[in-house]
Order: structure tokens, then C-alpha cells, then sequence
């Protein structure tokens, strides 16, 4: 088995460089065998999938469809019509929004979501519910950044068409009770979409047993491709769902009026797909499942313990969300006292340490938390120790180069 | 000049210890600044006599460089007329998007040439230009500008 | 100056193989140099572009927009502000049958279209005309494939507010006089939206002499990527539209209730975008300026006419669309009586030739030449006229393959 | 079988001399099937006396292995009983998916064993199994089929 300074090898931008990169929440970095498995796709079976009638095309299929498997299987053994490849979450997400929402909500009706969405989760719900004269409502945190049951259980009720929540957010990264919540809008009759783009990558995901309708991640924070996502959706909900895009592939029949669509999940996947992309995407969930979700979840709450505790050192320093590291999901958001989150981050990447600093996507859990802005950094398997303490010597040193004194 | 330099020898004196960064009396033009992306956000007043600026002023929160940048810019216009101001606006930000880079031009902007280097660093030209950005806006639509 | 037998090595599938690969219209194969392209970007600069303020963001930022600027030349020189960055044609075209299409087509309002259109360009506008009760007229081609100026000039009329027509057709190979229709259509103060999925990789495109409101174009069929494509709109057009997609990367500000959003193009771009993809774009641009588009459509029309030739002898063929091969983009349909396309496709992968049979997604199209499924051989810059031959070789012995003798 | 051969030797004979490509008289079920990725599309008509399939046709249009592999179903089902041929057609189908291997489970299905290779051509897969297909929706549910 290799070990995961091993693993670390696999990845060419970490080893050439001598940079430290904590933006792993924004986009993680791709193993050398990801990035084969596309070039090998182009080099060998490259070819339109799904209708070619020639070997490369086949293969091109045959490689697309086994990818498809695979993500079924990454996130619970779910079948495979109910697995949609999309750009992104964000477009898994408006897809729901156009396909489902528009189609399910009324005026009156209420939607619910989080203070704490990225925006991803959230535009595509206002959007919704200013079309349809539908009421946003939204979950509040606690101090640790926790979705209380009392909260939930007296924001959604019988008008709730809706619940819309991330699993993990990306600025306090604490996990939400999905697995309940889901429970309780199910007894309200509301369906459940699950913002998964922070979590997939992070841990075993099973949307069997959180009993979610819909499940939305994107390949490219979890080593794979840029332009792939994932849109898991129930059987079910999604037979009874019009198509979003439209165009080739997703047809049965076209006549000059109208169309007859194809069977799931083609009916929405409209165009040449990005065949490419999934076969990236499925050598990125060969590369998690060989590391083994068991080894990434020790080695980030091993990083963020040491990440939080030399945090805890520094009295200007401001940390959100929980206390416990465990609960971080390896994402630290933090202030600076007297220092702007974008000074600190210009004068980190000075020292080679790449961190995000701003809004995150999240502007109204900003508003929430009080915070115009705040410095994110945000760990994977591959990053080390050393590099959680060269951050935080560097990080110490960033107040003094601020006109701050020793 | 290396970033930290410029934080350490420039933009620290201006940002902690800002000579503008309060109100004026009777503002002739009053004008909102914001960069989104960032947060900045900054109200800037003049007040005009006779065609020339006579007192500027800022409040509001930003990074570093955006606070030092006006603060700095307060000092340069205060004394200049509105074409000499606009004129200079147009400089710092031909600078910083390294349109201008002949050294007479930029002596011209005394104190804030020392700027110049932000324009190697892409994600910081907006905190630097918007105070510039903001009083040009005020000067040339002065109707825009609540007095 | 390389020769395009030199340009040949560079594809690797192409050298590696024994295959006649005929199905370019599909999609191309990617040269050395794309692949080498996307995967640099990974191990160089990878990072989520666009709100980074460290080196690796601020270097993606820089390839994805330089990507951008390149893109607007290469049709013709408009603003990087009028180019967004999409998945594919089909999203391009969906995004302006949803934001523009939907908000400016009202009850008893016309869209025109041609009988030729694919699928991509026709779906959508069957959706538009459904939603808002307007009626979709179908723009019908002669004999040859010719759309004439009596035809658009009796159907293009005061009530039309859409004129929605292919540069080329993807099963014709015909050009269709997009300037003239679009001159005609401003004369009715109709919008004029061009998909230029099949001539963009062949033709040098200049969408301001076209004078069209929107031209679309994917890059998997020019070289790039699989999962890039692009929509160019004139700019007074974009700024008036409501966004397509919503959440990150598209906004300025978010309340709970409302956003205001980005700049063009960034208002059309929601979530991390396909930076690697954009790279691969601009490289596979960079590579066909190199070959030159003279270069590309002389050995073209070489082919072609070598193709058309050589079926014109084989008397149990029938071909489809203009007797010149000027006229066919190097897109050449046929059928071959008693021999279903199908098991001819079958019978040709049997000796590694990859064509495609069957309705192109096409079938409005198919259905007035009076042909249930159709063969079409299409070839790029990079087939020989060996290839040619060898395929009208092996072509010539389906018929006794299927029993007909000798 | 290598694919050329397959044409030559079975279904070329079917494609080009079907037996039962015709109208029969008073069907008792009647369905069509179609196949839009490629545009075969046949009526299937099958006459029934005491449970027992006694005679069966089919019309329309298709690629030679869909028009074969039918041509071929009509052959075996006529004689036998519905059950039996339901059960013939699980077993062409899981032949065809790869699903069913067994030498003696395939040859029950006589000389429609011999497209047994077409599970390697997932693209005429399709094809193959329309006709089949289509008879076993009918027989199994009757109510769907006109008479
Ligand atoms: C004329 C035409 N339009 C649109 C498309 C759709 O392109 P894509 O599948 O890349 O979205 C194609 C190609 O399939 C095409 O040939
Ligand atoms: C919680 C969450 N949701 C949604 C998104 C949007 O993902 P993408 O930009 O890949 O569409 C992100 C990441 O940016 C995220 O962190």
C-alpha cells in the first residue's frame, strides 16, 4: 500500500514547486493518472458516444457508461438512470431549479435553504421563487455553525416544497444533519436537494441512506477534470421531470412540432457529452477509493487539529464555526484582526501559500457572521504537516509586514 | 518594489495612520466607491472652489491598498484643479493597468507612483484604482455626486 | 512550413491505428499539442480561476481570459466581453432560447428555423414557441439543399422576432446564405441566431460581416476538448438579458432575497468554470491558424471531390444535397439501395472505416428528403486521399457482403 | 461468428427471402415495435389457437439484423406455446446481453443462436432483440395488443 507522502508523488504541481496550496475547497489539484486517463481517452476510443456504429465510438460509450457506474456506486449504489452528468454543481443545481422547481412550486409555497448556501444553492432557489410568487426561507446557525432541530423543525412545514441545503459548507465546513433533516421534510412531503460539492470529495457519501431526492457534486474538487459534474436524482422525480437542455442525444422522436424524449438518464443529457470529463471523473473515484475515504478523513482532521490549535496561539486571530477540528471538514475561515483578508492573502502568496480570501459565495452567511470578508484555508490528503506549520509561521509573520509591530 | 516592501514603506503609513479618513465640512461632491468582489467600500467627498479642490476626504473599509490609495490620492488633489485631478486620475490608472509606464508621467503622481508595482498584481488593481476611479466618476458627472 | 502530412503525426490516434476515422463532423480528434496544452494547465497553474489572490489563480485567470480574447478574434474580432464560455452548441443555443428567446417571443409571434436544422437548434425553439404560444416556421431547401431567397424572404415577416438558421448543415454539408437571411431579418427587426457548429472548425468565421445576433460553436469539433464551447451575443443584446444559469462567479452582490450580477460575459458564467477547457480552445485556435483555413478547405474539397467522384461511379448510390463538392464542407450523406445504413456501418467498422449512419439529429430533416436513416462520411484537414480511396474500396463490397453478389 | 460471415451465411437469407414478412389472416395480437436510435420499426401479428402460437408475421422496415432476427422468431415460435415462447425469447435476450452463455440453453434457440455474436456489438444489440422483444410484450400483455 502506498503511503500518502507516496500519494503526494502522484501529484507533478506539488512536487515541482514550492508552493503551499490551501485552496482545496475552490478546486483540489489532479493526480498524474487522472490526467492519463483523458489523454488516453483522446488517444485511443475518441469518438461522439452513443450512436456511433464503429469501434471507437463503442468505446467511447462503452468508457462513458462504465463511468457513469461508477459514480452510481461512489455515492451509494444508486442505478445509473439516476445519474446525470452535468458541467458543475452549480448546473446540477439549475437543473433541479428549472426542471423541478419552476415545475413543482406555486404561489404561496415555501422553499427552504440555509443562510449558509453557497451561492449555487441559493440563486437558482431565489430564482424560483420570484418566478413562481414562492416565499425563501432560511435555516440559521448557531455560534458553532449548527442547524438546530428546533430551527428546521419549525421552519419547514406544509407549505415547504423545497429544502435545498449543502451537506458541508464550504466557509465554516461543518456537516448538516441532512440525514434527519431529509427525514422531516420527507414527513412534510417536501422534497430534498443536498448540495454535495464540499462533501464528495471528503467522505463516503451514501444518498440512499440520507434518503435525499436529489444530490449535486462537481468532479473538479475531487481530483477529477474541470467541467463535469454530478446530478443525482430519484427515479421517480426524475421520469416525471422535463428536460432542461434540449437538443441531440436526449430524443427519441422529432417532429416539426415536437419530441418524444429519450429514456433516462439521456433525456437530460442534451449534446455531445464530455465524455472525456467522466473518464477523468471515474480514474479520480479509482484514485479516492485506493487511498481510502478512512486515510483522507485522518489525514485532514490530523492537518486541521494542527491547523486549529496553531491558530489558537495567535490572539488576533479570529476563527468560525465549531471548536472541534473534527467538525471543520478540513476548512478553516478566519479573520485577521486589523488586517483585510486580501492584504493577508497578497502577502502569504509572496511566501508561496495559496489561500482564498473574500466573500467564498457566500455573501449572506458574510452578512450572518458579521464579517465583510474573511481568509479560508482549506486542507486535502496530500497536504502535510510541514506545510500546516510553514502556513502558520508565515501566517504569524503577516501582522508584523502590516505596520504591526513584532 | 517587492510587496512587502510596499506594504512596509508605503501603504502601512497611509492605512494605519490615514491623513484624509474623515469627514469634510460641507462637501461640494459626495460619491459611494465599491468593489465588489472585494468588500471595499469607501464615500468619498471634495469640495471644489473655484474649479479647484480645496479639502478631500474618505470614510469607510476597505484592504490596505485601497485605503492607502485614496488616502493618498487625497493628499496629491487637495490644491490641484478638476482637470489637473482628472488628468491624474487617468495617469494612476494607465499606470496600474501598465498602460503608462514612462517615468515622467508617473513622477507626476508624487507619493502614489509607488503603486506602479500593483499592476503586476492582477487581483489588487481594483482595490488600488477605486478611489482614483470613484473621483473621476464625481469630477466628470458631477450631477452623479450628491452634494 | 509543415505539410499537412506532418500535421497528420500530430494526432496520434490517427498514426497509432489502421483506421479510416470519417466521422469528423461528430467530432475531430485533438493534435499532441491540445492534450499537452490541458495538461500543462494542470500541472502548472491549476486552480479555480477568477477570485484567487495568489499566483496559480492569477495565472488561470489570466490563461482562461486570454483564452477569451482569442476566441473573439478568431471570429472575427469582437469584445471578449460578447464571448461566454459554455459546455457545448446545444447549451449555447439553449441559453438564448431561455434568456433571451423566452422574455422576447409573445403569443402569436413567429421563430423561424430551417427544416435542416439539428436537433440542437430546434428542440429549444420548439420549447420557446410552446411556452409562449408563438408559432416555429421551417425554412425548406431545394433539391440541392438551398434555401432560396424567395423562401425566407415569404416567411421571414414583421411577425417573426427569432430567425434561427445553421451556417452549415450537419448532414448537407450545404452553407446556408446566413448574411443575406440576416440582413433580411434585421430589415424585419427579427434577431438572427447562427449555429456555427459545422462551419466554425472549417471556414474563417467573421460573425460582424454576418452581421447575426448570436453564433454558436462547440470546440470538441474543432480540435479542442470535449466539455468547451462558445456563444458570442452582440453585446447591447447581452446586457438587456436576464442571466441563464445562476450561482457563483456570476454575481456582485447577494442578499437573501435578491443579487445583482456580474459583468459581461461573467454574468453568463455560473460556477467554476472549464478553465482547462478554455486552454484547450485557445491552443486547438492557435493550431488551426497554423495549418491555415486556405490549407484546410483546399485538402477539403480535394477529398471531398475525390469522395463524390468515386460514389458517383458506384450506381446503387444515392447522395444527398449539391452535386458540387465545394458545396459540401466536406460532409458527404448518402444511402446505398437494398443496404441499410446501419448494417453498412457494420460491415465498414468490420474493416475499421468509421462512418456514421442514422438520422444525425436530423430527423425533421430526414423526414422530408424522404429518407428514414441516412450514411455520412465526413473528413477533416487531416484525412488523405488515400483514405479516400481505401474507404470507396472497401464501400464498394457491402453490397455483396450483404448478399446482393458481386 | 465474424460479422461478415454472419451476414453471409444467416441473416442475409432472412433479410433479403423472409418467410414471414406478410399480413396474416385475423391475427389475435397485433403490435408494433420500434427502435428509434435506428428507425426499425415493425408490426408484429401473431394468430393463437388453445394457448399455442399457429401461425405469426410481421411487416415494416429495418436494418438486415432486425428484419433477420424476427424473420427467424417466427419460425421458431410458430407451433409452440405462449409460455414456451416467452420463455424463448428470455433466453434470446439474455443471450444477446451477454447474460446467458450456457450451449444448451442457446440451442433451443436453433438457428437464431447463430446472432449470439451480436453481444459483442453493443450498437446492434437493439436490433436484434426488437422482434423478440416486441412478441414478448405482447404475450404478455395481451390487453396491449390490438386484435
Ligand atoms: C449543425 C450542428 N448543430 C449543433 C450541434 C450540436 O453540437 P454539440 O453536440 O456539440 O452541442 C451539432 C453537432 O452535433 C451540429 O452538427
Ligand atoms: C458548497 C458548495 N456548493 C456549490 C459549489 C459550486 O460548485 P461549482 O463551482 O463546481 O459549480 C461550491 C464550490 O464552489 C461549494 O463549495
Amino acid at each position: 500500500m502506498k503511503t500518502l507522502a507516496e500519494y503526494r508523488k502522484d501529484f507533478d504541481i506539488l512536487s515541482a514547486g514550492d508552493y503551499i496550496y490551501f485552496d482545496n475547497a475552490a478546486t483540489s489539484q489532479r493526480p498524474r493518472q487522472v490526467l492519463e486517463a483523458v489523454t488516453d481517452f483522446y488517444k485511443n476510443a475518441n469518438a461522439n458516444p452513443m450512436r456511433g456504429l464503429y469501434d471507437w465510438s463503442m468505446e467511447a460509450t462503452r468508457l462513458y457508461e462504465e463511468a457513469r457506474s461508477l459514480v452510481a456506486d461512489f455515492i451509494g449504489g444508486v442505478s445509473g438512470e439516476e445519474i446525470i452528468f452535468t458541467r458543475n454543481t452549480t448546473e446540477s443545481l439549475n437543473l433541479v431549479a428549472y426542471s423541478y422547481g419552476l415545475e413543482n412550486v406555486g404561489e404561496g409555497d415555501e422553499i427552504v435553504i440555509t443562510v449558509m448556501e453557497h451561492h449555487s444553492n441559493m440563486l437558482p432557489w431565489q430564482m424560483v421563487a420570484r418566478e413562481k410568487g414562492a416565499k425563501l426561507i432560511y435555516l440559521e446557525p448557531d455560534e458553532e455553525g449548527v442547524i438546530s432541530k428546533s430551527e428546521y423543525e419549525s421552519k419547514i412545514t406544509d407549505r415547504t416544497k423545497i429544502v435545498a441545503i449543502g451537506h458541508v459548507s464550504n466557509v465554516m465546513g461543518i456537516t448538516n444533519p441532512v440525514k434527519e433533516i431529509t427525514a422531516y421534510a420527507h414527513s412534510k412531503r417536501a422534497v430534498v436537494v443536498v448540495d454535495g460539492a464540499q462533501s464528495a470529495p471528503h467522505m463516503a457519501v451514501d444518498v440512499k441512506d440520507i434518503g435525499c431526492d436529489f444530490f449535486a457534486f462537481s468532479g473538479h474538487k475531487m481530483m477529477a477534470p474541470m467541467g463535469i459534474g454530478v446530478l443525482y436524482g430519484r427515479k421517480e422525480l426524475l421520469l416525471n421531470m422535463k428536460p432542461f437542455l434540449t437538443g441531440g442525444e436526449m430524443i427519441e422522436y422529432v417532429t416539426r412540432e415536437d419530441a418524444t424524449y429519450a429514456e433516462l438518464p439521456h433525456k437530460f443529457e442534451a449534446g455531445t457529452v464530455n465524455a472525456a470529463g467522466a473518464v477523468g471523473l471515474a480514474e479520480a473515484i479509482r484514485y479516492i477509493r485506493e487511498v481510502g475515504f478512512e486515510a483522507i478523513e485522518a489525514q485532514e482532521l490530523k492537518l486541521t487539529t494542527l491547523l486549529m490549535e496553531g491558530l489558537a496561539k495567535l490572539p488576533y486571530i479570529k476563527v468560525y464555526g465549531s471548536k472541534d477540528p473534527a467538525k471543520h471538514c478540513g476548512i478553516v475561515t478566519f479573520t485577521m484582526e486589523g488586517v483585510h483578508p486580501h492584504d493577508m492573502a497578497s502577502v502569504l502568496n509572496d511566501d508561496k501559500v495559496c489561500i482564498r480570501a473574500g466573500h467564498h459565495c457566500a455573501q449572506p452567511l458574510m452578512q450572518f457572521i458579521g464579517a465583510g470578508s474573511t481568509s479560508r484555508a482549506s486542507v486535502y490528503f496530500y497536504n502535510t504537516e510541514d506545510e500546516v506549520k510553514e502556513f502558520l509561521d508565515k501566517l504569524s509573520k503577516v501582522r508584523e509586514v502590516m505596520g504591526y509591530g513584532a | 518594489m517587492e510587496l512587502k516592501q510596499l506594504y512596509r514603506e508605503i501603504v502601512n503609513e497611509h492605512n494605519l495612520h490615514p491623513v484624509h479618513k474623515k469627514a469634510i465640512e460641507n462637501p461640494d461632491l459626495v460619491m459611494r466607491g465599491v468593489n465588489p468582489s472585494c468588500g471595499d467600500d469607501i464615500t468619498l467627498s471634495l469640495k471644489i472652489e473655484n474649479g479647484v479642490i480645496t479639502d478631500a476626504g474618505y470614510e469607510g473599509s476597505g484592504c490596505a491598498i485601497s485605503q492607502a490609495s485614496v488616502d493618498m490620492m487625497a493628499d496629491q488633489v487637495i490644491g490641484k484643479s478638476k482637470d489637473e485631478a482628472i488628468k491624474l486620475a487617468g495617469t494612476f490608472m494607465g499606470m496600474i493597468k501598465g498602460e503608462i509606464t514612462d517615468e515622467e508621467s508617473i513622477e507626476a503622481l508624487d507619493e502614489a507612483a509607488a503603486l506602479q508595482d500593483v499592476a503586476h498584481m492582477p487581483a489588487r488593481v481594483k482595490c488600488a484604482v477605486l478611489g482614483w476611479h470613484t473621483m473621476q466618476e464625481m469630477l466628470e458627472n458631477p450631477e452623479k455626486a450628491q452634494g
